[in-house]
Order: C-alpha cells, then sequence, then structure tokens
C-alpha cells in the first residue's frame, strides 16, 4: 500500500493541520486534533468530572444518613463555610444545589463525554480504518467547548446564591425565580449542547465516508453502530433544549414570561407587582422541551454502553455476536422510538386520556428493542469459550444490571402503576441502575479492553479483581434499597426524609445506602493506582493482546498520528471467532482470504515493530 | 444536496410565499382599503410571477452543475 | 501511513457527496430541530393564550416586507456567487460575495430600525379612577415618552424599563394617534403613581413580544454569523483559490447552504409573526 | 396488619382505588422477575458450562434457536395486557370519569399549593367558592378571597370524609408542587396557571388508622423541635424534678422546652404515635422548604367532618 490515501486530494493535509503540529507540547498534547488525543483528553477531563459529581453526592448522602447532624470532619464544614453548611450542618439550599449538580454533572459533564467523546473519539476512527475523523477542527473545538461549559458549570458554585439548585431538570417556575446560579447553568448548558453538536456531525460523516475499503455498514463492529445511532440522537434532540434553554435565558435575563403563567404568587405578594412580568407563559412548555431532549439522552447514555459490551463479549465468548444484524435493527428502532416517549416523564402533570394512552403505549413499545439487545447479548454467551477476563467481568456484570434498570422502567412507563412511584426513590433507583451499575460497569470495562491499545500495556489483573468485585456489591448495596425506599412512598430530592413517618420508617435503608456509597468510593482506590501505574509500568503486551478481530487491533499500540501502517483493507465482517476449518480461532477483519482459506493462522499482517 | 438543487427548492418556497403574501395583502384590500395594501399585493403577486422565471433561467444556466 | 482526510474534497463514490457537505447538511437538520421546537413552543403558547394579538397591528409590515425582498436576493447573490467559482470566474465571485454581505448589512440595519421603533414604544396601564385616567380617556395607553419636555424639563437620556426608572418619577407622554388619524394628541404629564405599569414594547411586555424578540434575534444572530463566514471567505479565506480550487468552491457552496437555510427559516418566520 | 408500618413493599392504603394500582405494580414485578430470574439462570449455566477450559472450544455458529423469539413475543403480550386491562381504564377512571360526574354526595375541595404550604379551600353552605383575587392577599385572608368569611380555608390540614368520593381542584400559585397522599395512592403535580380536578375516596377513618398503627419510637434530639405535627404520647414521662412531662395520651407538638426537658431527663428514646397519621407530602422539587411541606390529612367520620367545616367557618 503506498503512503497516501488514493482518495485524499493534496490539499486535505492543509484541513488536517495536526499532521504537523508534533514540535511542541502545547500543540501535541493540549490543542491537538488527533483523535486519539482528543479521546484521551475526554477521557481523563470525564474521569475527573465523574469523580467530583460523585463527590457531590456522598456530601448529600451524609445529610440523608444523619439528617441535620454536623459533617464528620471540621475541616470539610470549615472548607464549605458558614454559608453552606452553617454549623457544620448542610444548608437545605446547597443540598439543592449538590442535587441538581451532581445530576447535571454526571450526565452531561461525565457519563456522556467519556461514553462518546473518548470512546467514539478514541475507537471509532480506529475501528473503521480512518486515519481520522472527518473533521479534526471541530473535533478539537468539541472538546474545548465542552470544557468551557465544564469551568462554567463549576464556576457557578462561587457565585451569589450558588450553583443552581432547581434540580437536573429545572423545571420552571422554580427555576425562573432562582438565584443567578441558574443562568450560569444555562450558558453551561449552551455550550455543552454546541460540543455535542459539533462532535455529532462529527461523528456520523465519519462513520458514514471514512469506513476502509470493503468495510460496508453490515461489516461494522456494533460499537460503531451504537455511536451512529447516539450521535443522531445528539444532534437531533439536543436542539429542543438549546431552544428550552434560550427561553429560560429570556425569561430569567429580559424578564419574558415564556413559563411563567398569568397570576403567580411568590411569598404572598402577586409576582406581577414585585416584577412586573406579563405572564401568559406555560410551565409545562419546559418540560416538554426538556424531556424531548433527556429521553433519547438515556440512550445517549445506555447505547454506547451497549457497544462497549457487544465487543468484548464477542471478543470473550471466541465466537460471533448472536443476531448482528437484529441487534442493529434493535438499536436503530431505539433510537427512533426514543423521540417519541418523552411524555411518559409527565404522566402527573395532568395530560389528557389520549396523550397518556399514546406514550404509555409508545413507552411499551421501546421495552421490545431494549430486551432484544439484551437477549441476544444474553445468547452470545452460549456456545462459547468464555475467557473471565477483567473486561468480560464488567462486560458480563452489565447485562443483569441493565435488565434490572430496564425492567424497572416498566412500571414507571405505565400510567397506573407510576402512579405512587412517580418522583420517589424507585426512580432513582431505576434509572440510576441503568446508568451508574449498567453504562459505568460498561464504561470501565471499555477502559479495561482498549488500555492495551492506548498504551501499549495491560492494567494490572489482581488490582482489576480488586475494584470490580467490591464495586459490583456495593454499586447494588447502594441502589437496590432505593426500589423499597420507593415502594414506602418515600418522595426524591428530600433533603430530610424523616420529616415523614414513611421516611422514618425506611431510614435504615438509608444508612445502608450512605455507606455503601461511601465505601463505594474506597472501592475506586485499586483502579485509580491500575490506571496510573499500569501507564508507565503495566506488563507491555503486543498490538493484539486480546486476540480481536476487528480493525483498531490492526493498528501499532499505541497508534501512531495516522493510525495504520498500511491501509487496512477489510474482507469480512467484525466477529469471525473460531470459524471452522482454521486453525487460530479468530479471523481478523483485514486479514486477507487466501490466507485464510489455506488454513494457516491468520495473524494480523502489521509488523510489530513501532 | 447541493446548493444548487437547495436553491431551487428555495426558490420554489419563496415563490408560494410571494403568492400567498400577495393574496393576504389583497384580502386586506378588500377589506379595509388602502391603496399601500393594493399596491403590495400587487407587486408581490408579480414578484412570484418573477421568481419562477427567474427560477428556470437558474436551472438553464446550471445546468451542468450535479444536483447531488 | 499519510493522515489525509479522504473524501474531504472529492464526493465519496457511494454517498456522492464531500465530508463537508454531509456535514453541513447534518448541521441544518440540527438546526431545523431547534428552530422547529421554537415554533412549536410559540404554537403552544399561543393556543393556550387567551387572546393573541395580531402581528400586523402592531408590528412593522413594510419594513418586514422589505427585509424579506433583500433576503431572497441574497440568496440569488449567494448562488451566484458560488456559480461563479464553478465557471472560474474569481473577479464575479468577489463582486456577488461583496453584494451578499451588503444585503445581509442591509437585512440587519432594516432590522435595528424595527427593533427601534419598538424598544421605543411604550405603553402605560393607568390607575382605575386616577385622573390621569379621567384625562387620558382609558386605562391603557401607548405612545412615546417625550424626551424633550421630560420631567422638569432636561432631557430624560436614559433608557426608562418600568415607572421605577423615572426621574422625578413624571414624564411627558404623547399618545398614539387614533386609527385613521397620524395627528398626535397633545402630551400629557403623567406621574408614577398614576402608573399601574409602564413598559416598552420590549420582550417582557407580554407573549407576543417574547416570541416576536426571541425568534427574530435568534435569527438575527445567525445573519451575524453568517456575515462574518462571508467576510471571512471574501477576504482572507479566499487565498485558497489559488491553492486548491475545488476545496474553495465546495467551502463557498456549504456558506451558501446554510445561507439559504437562514433566509428560509425568515420565510416561515415573517408570515407566521407579522400576517397571522 | 399495621396501616403505616414501611420499608418492605407498599405501605397500607386507605383509598377504593388503591388496591388496583398496588396489583399492577405487583404484576409488573412478577412479569420482571420472571424475565430477570430466566435471563440470569440462563446466563450463570452458559458462564459455567462454556468457560473456557482445555479441550473446549466455541461452536461458531449456534444451533436454530426459537425461545427467545417466543420469549419476546411473550413479554410483549403480557405489556399489552397490562396495558389494556389495567392500566388505561383505571387511570381514565381516576383521572377523567370520576371528577367530571355528578355523583351527589362528592365533596369539593380546592388545593392550592405554595411555597412551603398547602391550602384547602373548602366552599361554605352556599355550595360556592368566593371568587378570589391576588390583591386581597393577606395574612388574615390568605387566598384572598372576596368575604372570607363565607367559605372555609385550612392551612396544612386536610379534612375530608370517609366513603364519599372527593374531587380535589389541584393547583399552585409559584412554583410546581406534587400532591401526593402515599397511604391513599394519590398523586397529581400542583401546577401553576393548571387547576386539575383529581378523584379518590378513602375507605377508614382516621382513627381507625390510628387505632391500628403501632406506635413508633422517636429518638430525642434537637432535630426534632423543627416538627410542626402533632404527636400523642404512648408512655408518661416524667421530669428530672419528678414533675409530669408527659402523660401518656397527651397531644403535644415537638418545641424546644420539652426537647430541653426530655433529654434532661434523660429520656433518649420516646413511644408516640403521629395524631395524623396519613401524610400529605409534596412529590415535587419546590425550593429550600420542599422536604418539609407537609400537611396532615384526617379522614373524617360525617360528623368530625362537619364540625370541622363549622369551626373553620367561625373563625
Amino acid at each position: 500500500m503506498t503512503d497516501t490515501h488514493p482518495n485524499g486530494s493534496p490539499g486535505a493535509r492543509e484541513a488536517h493541520g495536526g499532521g504537523h503540529g508534533e514540535t511542541s507540547f502545547l500543540w501535541k498534547y493540549v490543542f491537538s486534533q488527533d483523535h486519539k488525543v482528543i479521546g484521551i483528553q475526554y477521557g481523563i477531563t470525564g474521569l475527573c468530572f465523574l469523580f467530583f459529581g460523585f463527590t457531590l453526592m456522598m456530601l448529600m448522602r451524609w445529610q440523608l444518613a444523619y439528617p441535620n447532624q454536623p459533617l464528620p470532619w471540621p475541616w470539610l464544614a470549615e472548607l464549605l463555610g458558614n454559608i453552606r453548611a452553617p454549623g457544620g450542618v448542610l444548608e437545605a439550599g446547597f443540598y439543592n444545589q449538590l442535587g441538581a449538580m451532581h445530576g447535571t454533572i454526571m450526565v452531561f459533564l461525565g457519563v456522556v463525554p467519556i461514553a462518546v467523546g473518548a470512546f467514539g473519539n478514541y475507537v471509532v476512527p480506529l475501528q473503521i480504518g480512518a486515519p481520522d475523523m472527518a473533521f479534526p477542527k471541530l473535533n478539537m473545538a468539541s472538546y474545548w467547548v465542552y470544557f468551557c461549559g465544564g469551568v462554567i458549570m463549576l464556576a457557578s458554585f462561587f457565585v451569589p446564591g450558588g450553583a443552581a439548585s432547581s434540580g437536573w431538570t429545572s423545571y420552571p417556575p422554580l427555576s425562573n425565580i432562582a438565584t443567578q446560579g441558574q443562568t450560569w447553568w444555562l450558558v453551561g448548558m449552551v455550550f455543552l449542547i454546541t460540543s455535542s453538536l459539533l462532535g455529532s456531525v462529527n461523528f456520523i460523516v465519519t462513520i458514514v465516508q471514512m469506513r476502509a475499503p470493503g468495510l460496508s455498514m453490515f461489516r461494522l463492529p456494533f460499537f460503531v453502530w451504537a455511536q451512529l445511532v447516539t450521535a443522531f440522537l445528539l444532534l437531533l434532540a439536543f436542539p429542543p433544549l438549546e431552544a428550552a434553554g434560550v427561553l429560560q435565558l429570556m425569561d430569567r435575563v429580559f424578564g419574558t414570561s415564556f413559563f411563567l403563567p398569568s397570576g403567580l404568587v411568590v411569598n404572598a405578594i402577586p409576582y406581577a407587582q414585585t416584577t412586573g412580568y406579563s405572564g401568559g407563559g406555560s410551565a409545562l412548555l419546559w418540560q416538554h422541551l426538556f424531556w424531548f431532549l433527556a429521553h433519547p439522552e438515556v440512550y445517549v447514555l445506555i447505547l454506547p454502553a451497549m457497544g462497549i459490551v457487544a465487543e468484548i463479549v464477542a471478543n470473550n465468548t471466541r465466537k460471533p455476536l448472536w443476531g448482528y444484524r437484529l441487534l442493529v435493527y434493535a438499536a436503530i428502532f431505539l433510537g427512533f422510538m426514543s423521540f417519541i416517549v418523552w411524555a411518559h416523564h409527565m404522566f402527573m402533570t395532568g395530560m389528557g386520556t389520549v396523550m397518556s394512552t399514546f406514550f404509555q403505549t409508545t413507552t411499551m413499545i421501546i421495552s421490545i428493542p431494549s430486551v432484544i439487545i439484551l437477549t441476544c447479548m444474553i445468547l452470545s454467551l452460549w456456545g462459547g469459550s468464555i475467557r473471565f477476563s477483567i473486561p468480560m467481568l464488567f462486560a458480563l456484570a452489565f447485562l443483569p444490571m441493565f435488565a434490572i434498570g430496564g425492567l424497572t422502567g416498566l412500571p414507571l412507563g405505565l400510567t397506573l402503576s407510576d402512579l405512587h412511584l412517580h418522583d420517589t426513590y424507585y426512580v432513582i433507583g431505576h434509572f440510576h441502575y441503568v446508568v451508574a451499575p449498567g453504562t459505568i460497569m460498561a464504561l470501565f470495562a471499555g477502559i479495561y479492553y482498549w488500555y492495551p491499545k492506548v498504551t501499549g500495556r495491560k492494567m494490572s489483573g489482581l488490582l482489576g479483581h480488586l475494584h470490580f468485585w467490591p464495586t459490583l456489591i456495593l454499586m447494588n448495596s447502594i441502589f437496590m434499597p432505593m426500589f423499597f425506599m420507593g415502594m414506602a412512598g418515600l418522595n426524591r430530592r428530600m433533603y430530610d426524609q424523616t420529616v415523614y413517618v414513611h421516611g422514618r420508617g425506611v431510614q435504615p435503608l438509608s444508612l445502608m445506602v450512605s455507606w455503601s456509597a461511601w465505601m463505594l468510593a474506597v472501592a475506586q482506590i485499586p483502579f485509580i493506582i491500575n490506571f496510573f501505574k499500569s501507564w508507565k509500568a503495566g506488563e507491555k503486551v503486543n498490538d493484539n493482546p486480546w486476540e480481536a478481530t476487528t480493525l483498531e487491533w490492526a493498528a501499532p499500540s499505541p497508534p501512531p498520528h495516522g493510525n495504520f501502517t498500511t491501509l487496512p483493507e477489510v474482507h469480512r465482517g467484525p466477529y469471525e471467532y473460531s470459524v471452522p476449518g482454521q486453525s487460530g480461532d479468530f479471523c481478523p477483519q483485514h486479514a486477507r482470504p487466501d490466507s485464510a482459506s489455506e488454513g494457516t493462522p491468520s495473524a494480523p499482517p502489521v509488523p510489530a515493530a513501532h | 444536496m447541493s446548493l444548487k438543487a437547495f436553491h431551487i427548492f428555495f426558490i420554489l418556497v419563496s415563490t408560494a410565499f410571494a403568492l400567498g403574501f400577495g393574496g393576504w395583502a389583497l384580502r386586506e384590500y378588500a377589506r379595509d382599503g388602502g391603496l399601500g395594501m393594493l399596491a403590495t399585493g400587487a407587486g408581490s403577486c408579480l414578484s412570484s410571477v418573477a421568481l419562477a422565471v427567474y427560477g428556470v433561467w437558474f436551472l438553464r444556466k446550471l445546468k451542468h452543475v450535479s444536483y447531488l | 501511513m499519510s493522515t489525509a482526510i479522504p473524501w474531504s474534497v472529492k464526493p465519496h463514490p457511494v454517498t456522492g457527496i464531500p465530508n463537508a457537505k454531509l456535514g453541513i447538511w447534518l448541521f441544518l437538520a440540527s438546526e431545523v430541530m431547534l428552530f422547529g421546537a421554537l415554533f412549536s413552543s410559540y404554537i403552544l403558547i399561543r393556543t393556550g393564550s387567551e387572546q393573541w394579538p395580531m402581528g400586523r397591528t402592531i408590528l412593522n409590515i413594510p419594513l418586514a416586507t422589505l427585509n424579506t425582498v433583500i433576503l431572497i436576493t441574497s440568496s440569488v447573490t449567494m448562488v451566484m456567487a458560488w456559480a461563479s467559482l464553478k465557471m472560474n470566474q474569481f473577479g464575479k465571485f468577489k463582486l456577488f460575495q461583496t453584494l451578499t454581505i451588503l444585503l445581509a448589512l442591509g437585512f440587519m440595519v432594516v432590522k435595528a430600525f424595527e427593533y427601534g421603533g419598538k424598544l421605543h414604544h411604550y405603553e402605560v396601564t393607568l390607575v382605575e379612577g386616577s385622573e390621569a385616567a379621567d384625562k387620558a380617556g382609558a386605562l391603557k395607553i401607548t405612545g412615546h415618552i417625550d424626551h424633550a419636555t421630560a420631567g422638569n424639563g432636561g432631557a430624560i437620556t436614559s433608557w426608562i424599563r418600568s415607572r421605577d426608572d423615572l426621574h422625578d418619577g413624571k414624564i411627558s407622554f404623547v399618545a398614539d394617534p387614533p386609527a385613521g388619524s397620524h395627528e398626535h394628541p397633545a402630551a400629557i404629564e403623567l406621574a408614577a403613581e398614576d402608573m399601574e405599569r409602564l413598559t416598552f414594547f420590549g420582550p417582557h411586555r407580554d407573549t407576543f413580544f417574547a416570541v416576536y424578540f426571541t425568534l427574530t434575534g435568534l435569527h438575527g444572530i445567525h445573519v451575524l454569523g453568517g456575515i462574518v463566514v462571508l467576510l471571512y471567505f471574501l477576504l482572507p479565506g479566499s487565498r485558497m483559490w489559488r491553492t486548491d480550487p475545488e476545496r474553495f468552491t465546495g467551502r463557498i457552496e456549504c456558506t451558501g447552504l446554510y445561507w439559504h437555510f437562514v433566509d428560509l427559516v425568515w420565510i416561515f418566520l415573517f408570515p407566521t409573526l407579522y400576517l397571522l | 396488619m399495621d396501616p403505616v408500618k414501611f420499608g418492605y413493599w407498599f405501605p397500607a392504603d386507605v383509598s377504593t382505588h388503591g388496591p388496583s394500582v398496588d396489583l399492577l405494580i405487583d404484576y409488573v414485578h412478577y412479569l420482571a422477575v420472571a424475565l430477570f430470574v430466566g435471563w440470569g439462570i440462563f446466563m450463570l449455566y452458559c458462564l459455567i458450562r462454556f468457560r473456557q477450559r482445555p479441550g473446549h472450544k466455541a461452536q461458531y455458529e449456534l444451533p436454530h434457536f426459537k425461545g427467545s423469539k417466543y420469549a419476546e413475543v411473550a413479554v410483549a403480550l403480557i405489556e399489552l395486557v397490562l396495558l389494556l386491562g389495567f392500566s388505561i381504564p383505571v387511570w381514565a377512571s381516576i383521572r377523567y370519569e370520576l371528577p367530571r360526574t355528578d355523583a351527589p354526595d362528592k365533596v369539593v375541595v380546592r388545593c392550592i399549593a405554595e411555597q412551603f404550604a398547602w391550602y384547602f379551600w373548602y366552599p361554605g353552605p352556599d355550595g360556592e367558592f368566593e371568587p378570589a383575587s391576588a390583591d386581597r392577599i393577606k395574612p388574615s385572608n390568605p387566598l384572598g378571597l372576596r368575604d372570607p368569611s363565607r367559605d372555609a380555608v385550612s392551612k396544612d390540614e386536610f379534612h375530608f370524609p370517609v366513603n364519599r368520593p372527593i374531587v380535589v381542584y389541584v393547583t399552585s400559585r409559584d412554583v410546581i408542587h406534587g400532591f401526593n397522599i402515599p397511604l391513599m395512592r394519590v398523586k397529581h403535580d400542583a401546577v401553576p396557571g393548571l387547576n386539575i380536578p383529581i378523584w379518590f375516596q378513602a375507605t377508614k377513618t382516621n382513627d381507625e388508622i390510628f387505632a391500628a398503627m403501632s406506635p413508633e419510637r422517636l429518638r430525642i434530639g434537637p432535630a426534632l423541635v423543627g416538627r410542626k405535627e402533632p404527636y400523642i404520647a404512648m408512655e408518661a414521662v416524667k421530669a428530672a424534678d419528678g414533675s409530669d412531662l408527659l402523660k401518656s395520651g397527651d397531644t403535644f407538638v415537638f418545641g424546644e422546652a420539652l426537647v430541653k426537658g426530655l433529654t434532661g431527663a434523660g429520656v433518649q428514646e420516646l413511644s408516640v404515635k403521629l395524631k395524623f397519621p396519613v401524610e400529605l407530602a409534596c412529590a415535587q422539587l419546590c425550593g429550600n422548604g420542599h422536604s418539609g411541606m407537609r400537611a396532615a390529612v384526617s379522614i373524617d367520620t360525617e360528623e368530625q367532618f362537619a364540625a370541622f367545616i363549622a369551626g373553620k367557618m367561625a373563625k
């Protein structure tokens, strides 16, 4: 293969400025346009935010476990200051800030940037045999806009009145009359939305246009499909939230009344008297716009995770995925349906019977592709030769955890059962099972799986086990009790749940949740050690340590600028493991068919020198 | 879809708009009178014709450019 | 292996278009969702309101018509700029690109006049039974503040948002001429205590103006963004014509697609806000 | 069964529609558990049987397998039954049919939520609600009624008679609140600008619930001082100096003096019952006082309810 891509025009170099930026640290690692560096930037930033969001939650759990008691460490109270924690006791408004920012940070600054920004950026171009993303400069811009959005969100803790405190859902009129932090939140969201818009355009164009020769759509690894559907969701679902954000900014900055109905009375004084607002808006309009994004957002969180799990399951069962095409169709259908289920978050707002019937029916329909995807993955285990590597352990844990998350969505999707469970801890348990033991487990799986590609070294197995088992157990002991708390009728977002007799009844469970959460933090220490230590001191491995079939393993580890030493050409589907009549148990996508038919081991034709 | 295709679509929409706007202005004129409305209506209807003519001219001029 | 991005200029053999064109269309798809969401919000708020003013009674249709003509023309000059490049006539491209920018600037200038008219137009709700209400003959009057005679003869220079901003707590108010006439009634003196509410015709006045300013404002920002891009490709960006004409033509085409979309949005905005 | 014993599954239910809600939740969970256990057993079996070991090779192609299709169709059918058989019809009845019928014995109440209190507004003997206006709001007339003496208004205490349909028009005057009585499976958002009727009917009076419930043991501490709800002492407590601090059966509210006295007497836990064991909670985040936005619910006999209205009218 020649040194230039057959279809790259001479000017292509100019568009891809990263190609000659390898001189200084600043351009190589900070303002890099290389998808791999950007992927790592996204990953590290996302992990930091994930940890920060987790810390906020641990603070909240203190108040929930020991209501109105001072924090255990005086230095912590001092750090928070007298406004946030007078006398060491978390203040109710600060508790609400923690809640709102925990949700925002985890979803928009933690999980999505890791799932899409980090894994998508790093792995997708490699898996499709492309030298980079289609628009490297846009890719860099996307990261830095995300970074700015994150900084704005964090800075909002220090403005007068503190950060946004109306929940991550920011329902008006509460958010309209909230302190200045809400405006910062909105501006931060506009940045994050812009970032994901740039990213999603980039992903779609890359996947559609830049696949290696021979890599047809149905030879794509499922992970790439998942990223493609995710990119479409981000592209089309985020703008309505941006619209909502613009409208709320207008309300807050220019005094309009998009979300304020006429006749509000705040603190027993007519709101028009104090503000001169005009009224005539609709409080529910925001909810429609918000959930139009936020339901697809659930699939933005879960689809990349499913993609990661699919890769790892196929690789570690040493056999093709069961029902690959079915998986792809299910993912596309899931993406499509996710746009027409949003109002099941609003059953309690007084929607008509026709509307609620429509939305609970679509909600039941959307459960079918999820069941199909899960069934396909579990059936893939049958007949395999299962290796229990660390990534596989996390991927296997994802399956039942996501199952719990998905199944507990059913009673919430039916209006009648939602009547009792809506806005209770049951909901918290449900979506955390999807996102935390579900998606975050899959993200860990992905980190352990692709780490050798990024660094050329493996993470330690012992530390991996030390990380996996406590994490699995503690995740469950955090979120399982929440179902019972919700069943008992305990509402969410309660600063002090012992105000209610049913809250006092489940207080022991709350204690259990808090202690599990704090121990979960301790359980991440082996991971953090492993992550940093293995970078320099991990066991050195070859380019394809997992003996995988997809294209990223055809590149050297770590891949150089431009990714591949020779342009890969694809000859078969993504998961050709244990092909009958072959001596090796895997047949990479890029291995030439003639060598396969001769029955020789189809070792990847990649020179190991690097 | 190339700029050529989008431009044709745009001219079609503009033609329809000009026709609609002209109709609206003439209806206003029929209801309330006022020469301004009459002029607007007539002008708008004329521009819709002009836009259609321009569209055909444009199609001819860019015959060799792809629609993709 | 080279890091050259494939299909960044030449069309992809399967999809038939280069990367950038696919990218800009995807971006426009998301813009459709953005404006779609805003239009939907508008419908929801309008259907939920008790009364909705007819746009033509408060907005300036002649100015908006002029702006519509300007934008449609600018689309034509835009497409001509691109066609000139296709026909290898760089000089003509410069001419048409300049025309497009001038038209876009014209649009913004007209818009500024329109906004200005609204922002200096006031509405007063008078206190029931007050002397001022008797004098004005109605509880709600619209008009403008007579700056020359405002307060104690000194000009009010600051922008009055509400009655709390009044100097001396007084204004001299000139009501709008009654329907069918062009004569302004004589100015009347209004004190803060006579007024329930004093507001200019800004976004906060009512949901109609909120929708009007938000939608046209967002559209205006899109126009401004377009002007920046057009200027870039007219001046520094046009150097690429000498090194890589094909790529440059592609960029102008993408700009044109964006510009057409912005114009198309206006063609929907105009009837929705002004006529319906 | 103790009606307010919490923490295992549902709390008790004292409404007529509650059993169908609980039944549906149960059924959905049967389906969920069946699926989960099925998947789980299959998965564990696979993990053991198909683990990597010497001499074991993965199969490239699976035998034709239809089980998953049957399972998926079965899930879809069960969901359809739950949807058509339970959720849609019962929901329609709770939300849309009954509030609008003219049941002769229905009681109509308006509920107005604000940060952070609940107002319950009952029509006077004339059966009509007075016109209200925000301009008239003052402490003595919190709802701004034209003539406050003609209607009954109760703050944070919701009374209604047992065995009669109660129609509540739920609204809010500032932010969105959530009208929620867990013991009655009642929940609806209180949205400013909307006035939405919901409907329910109680099957037990407060006195019956009170008699059946077991006492709770409250830990004595400064956190109790903020509690505004009345309790009934189930044991007598003597102060450090020997005087009676609480007699068994006393109704009391935790005040600073009482908590100090109890602490002084060395009481660590106190056996009490809530005077109004049925609670109304705010289910929607509404600001800093959200978790304290609690109202007492009293399900009265006809006489008690009449006395309550009469008492409110007299004021």
